[in-house]
């Protein structure tokens, strides 16, 4: 099965073939689920002029954070700005420019590109700064925006389990982007907490199918909680 | 007296009804769940691909890949399901919530809503908040009546919309109020404020019928977490 | 949890309010994974005029060949006819009205209905008779037309477990259209081979989460086979 | 010779690759995968929702809960996934899938495909084939070069379309053919079949480079079942 092995033997392998200016989608919400080890990699190499398509652009100092500081992304489509200050300075400073996209459109927009689907309706975002410069179109008397379709030369996503075929499943909510993340770039990167045999997984539970991946890598996960709320037990 | 923000929540959970999948905002929405009267349930929904959200971890129990779209470590509840930002957004936009509770910065009486942006000042995202707005086909908005002197309830709102005439039911510290025909219809006077007060503080033209009603908090809370249900 | 509990006593139960002239959307493929005892039930029933979206329509004397014979089904919006004569005969004697649409067309559209999603635009039928009427717009120098969504009064699904909140597993490829058609409709009625009780269901592994469910009953099934095909042991 | 079904089959197996996704048609193509070179492993998609497809089952096994898109009983291969049929055509929609094989009633030069329909005669519906040609990326069209002493390969298709402009590439009885600038380039004759015969036989444009081998038929089927991957 050497043609449907997908491991590679590190993040750097992993990534080989991303240079500057290129697109990048990037799975997680917030700090969980993101394939932190791909995103160091991308920070050791230092690639600039990035486009990044996340939710979110980590918390200063971590996750996609990182590339922030270090000025490797020019462009950032993301639905949430939050409470990264290093984010919020760029942003207003105009060192960065920032597509703030509603964040069900930022989904649909990244399922449609792998999907095939280069443009959809939908009513999130009508008559709001986000529907500016949009078609507006009726259905059934109710006015839809125009939204397109996002693809990328790289998708970086995040897993829990997924055998050698590539085939992924995810751990409670650090589901979240990356299985849609997975289908729309022109290569797919999976990194999981670990790697199991041909078999282990059963087919009606695999989240993202192994077609959707081109590249696994097993990493080490710090796993960073944005907000540790508790109740006493 | 206006409502504290714990007598907000508590007004809007009267507003829940046995069987409802409902979506909390953060802030004052967050802490609607624990005021859900007793005898009914509810699901929890959050945008991150969560719905049936329990109460928050115990020490032992927190997990990072179990949070909430407010980013805190929660719980999944018996009879959750966990899927994608994807799946969870055809959930709000395909109008399968049956109520949203969220915070604004401004209402109008046109139903519009601004509740992510102010320009030059504040740029925190729109997050899940437009397609919400959008999607569920019950939207209740809490928020005071007023900020620095200002009525956030407005003739038309003057900062970025989130929504466009989606809103129709809004709850401020001061009133419970409805939208109807390019007015607030004042509903309910929060226990002991005057129609004269909430005229006063209310920019947007308002319609006071003949008899408004102090608003009824009779439950307590439950005690237990922000994301009991 | 009365307000949750979707569960219901009988197929008959399930589908009360069916009347004349509604749409419903049956999940199912060939004969795999339809609901028999709905389908049955609207059968017995004797409602007219229906607007029935599957993929297929059963075959003659089984699954929704049943309402082709009792002429209960004035359209039906599907992909494939096959080798179901009535369905054939119905269709070239114009006695019945036939939308046929591509199977991925069919698909993304309910899911459309669904999600919110009023109208999407896909290369799939450009320039072929699918195409005919619709309209053509180019992204990135290639053609699309605009498909619409499909929302209906009733969804008819088949799981194979389902717990009291209706969340849903399916078995094999008996999923298929099921978990599309469980978004796109009014009322969504699901018969299952077992229900079992909260809790019983892995969070992560249900395919539609009871949200999209309104009734389940359980039922009895026969699970017809199309086409037995085997290799000696 | 005319290519017999399983020769035409063992031809297109020659286009496989280690690692392929690959979507199998009904007929002919189904057959391709008894002839998979050696030392190679292609994944069979099957458009009703099954990545993996496997053997068909023994007595035993069968399970009408496992079929594949032609309504067969099937089994699932190790490495398989289970999914919707939403997210199968996102597959092939999204050109995902590797290689298509499906099989035609007419091709013409300007690389239109029509497969589904024979109007006043036959109504058998799409199915997923119009999303398949539309989606795959890379599609092999096999059919006979005649029927009924008519061609197949035509200047202008006569019957409605499955998909427009979509094939490169068709594999018949008697040759091997390219789609290129509006004309059938002839790069391979089956065995004994001469290029006068071809050119007879091809209604619609037909360029005949200089050199036109024989095909080579090198595999011998590897005698498994048609679903074996």
């Amino acid at each position: 099965m050497a043609g449907f092995d997908k491991r590679v033997d590190s993040a750097r392998q992993a990534l080989d073939g991303l240079t500057d200016g290129m697109t990048i989608i990037v799975g997680g919400f917030g700090l969980c689920g993101i394939p932190e080890n791909l995103i160091a990699e991308v920070h050791r190499r230092g690639v600039r002029d990035l486009t990044v398509v996340s939710n979110n652009c980590g918390v200063d100092g971590f996750g996609l954070g990182l590339l922030l500081e270090k000025r490797q992304i020019s462009k950032m489509i993301a639905s949430y700005v939050g409470e990264n200050a290093e984010f919020e300075r760029q942003l207003l400073s105009g060192e960065i420019e920032v597509e703030l996209t509603p964040q069900g459109t930022l989904a649909e927009r990244i399922r449609a590109g792998g999907a095939g689907i280069p443009a959809f309706y939908t009513a999130t975002g009508v008559g709001t700064p986000v529907g500016e410069n949009k078609e507006v179109r009726k259905f059934d008397d109710r006015d839809y925006i125009l939204e397109k379709a996002i693809t990328a030369d790289f998708a970086l996503i995040k897993g829990w389990k997924a055998d050698w075929y590539g085939n992924i499943v995810y751990r409670h909510t650090a589901q979240n982007f990356n299985p849609a993340a997975a289908t729309a770039a022109r290569i797919t990167v999976a990194e999981v907490e670990e790697i199991v045999e041909p078999g282990a997984l059963e087919p009606s539970h695999i989240h993202t199918p192994g077609i959707y991946v081109d590249r696994l890598t097993q990493g080490q996960f710090e796993k960073r909680i944005e907000k540790r709320t508790t109740r006493s037990a | 007296m206006a409502l504290t923000r714990e007598q907000m929540a508590q007004r809007v959970a009267s507003e829940l009804r046995d069987g409802y999948y409902v979506n909390l905002g953060i802030g004052i929405p967050t802490l609607v769940a624990n005021y859900i009267p007793p005898g009914i349930e509810v699901m929890l929904h959050s945008e991150n691909g969560l719905l049936g959200m329990g109460a928050f971890p115990t020490e032992e129990e927190i997990d990072p890949d179990m949070i909430n779209a407010g980013k805190q470590t929660v719980t999944a509840r018996v009879g959750a399901s966990i899927f994608s930002s994807v799946e969870s957004f055809a959930m709000i936009r395909g109008g399968h919530i049956d109520l949203t509770v969220l915070g604004a910065f401004e209402v109008d009486v046109h139903g519009n809503i601004a509740s992510w942006m102010i320009p030059g000042k504040l740029v925190k995202g729109m997050g899940g908040a437009m397609d919400l707005v959008a999607g569920a086909s019950n939207i209740i908005v809490t928020m005071t009546h007023e900020k620095g002197g200002q009525s956030k309830l407005l003739e038309r709102c003057t900062l970025p919309l989130t929504g466009s005439g989606c809103i129709r039911r809004v709850l401020t510290d001061l009133a419970y109020l409805e939208i109807h025909d390019r007015a607030f219809v004042l509903r309910e006077r929060a226990p002991g404020v005057t129609v004269e007060e909430i005229k006063a503080k209310t920019a947007g033209r308002l319609v006071v019928p003949s008899d408004v009603p102090e608003m009824r908090l009779s439950n307590d809370a439950n005690h237990g977490s922000p994301a009991h249900a």
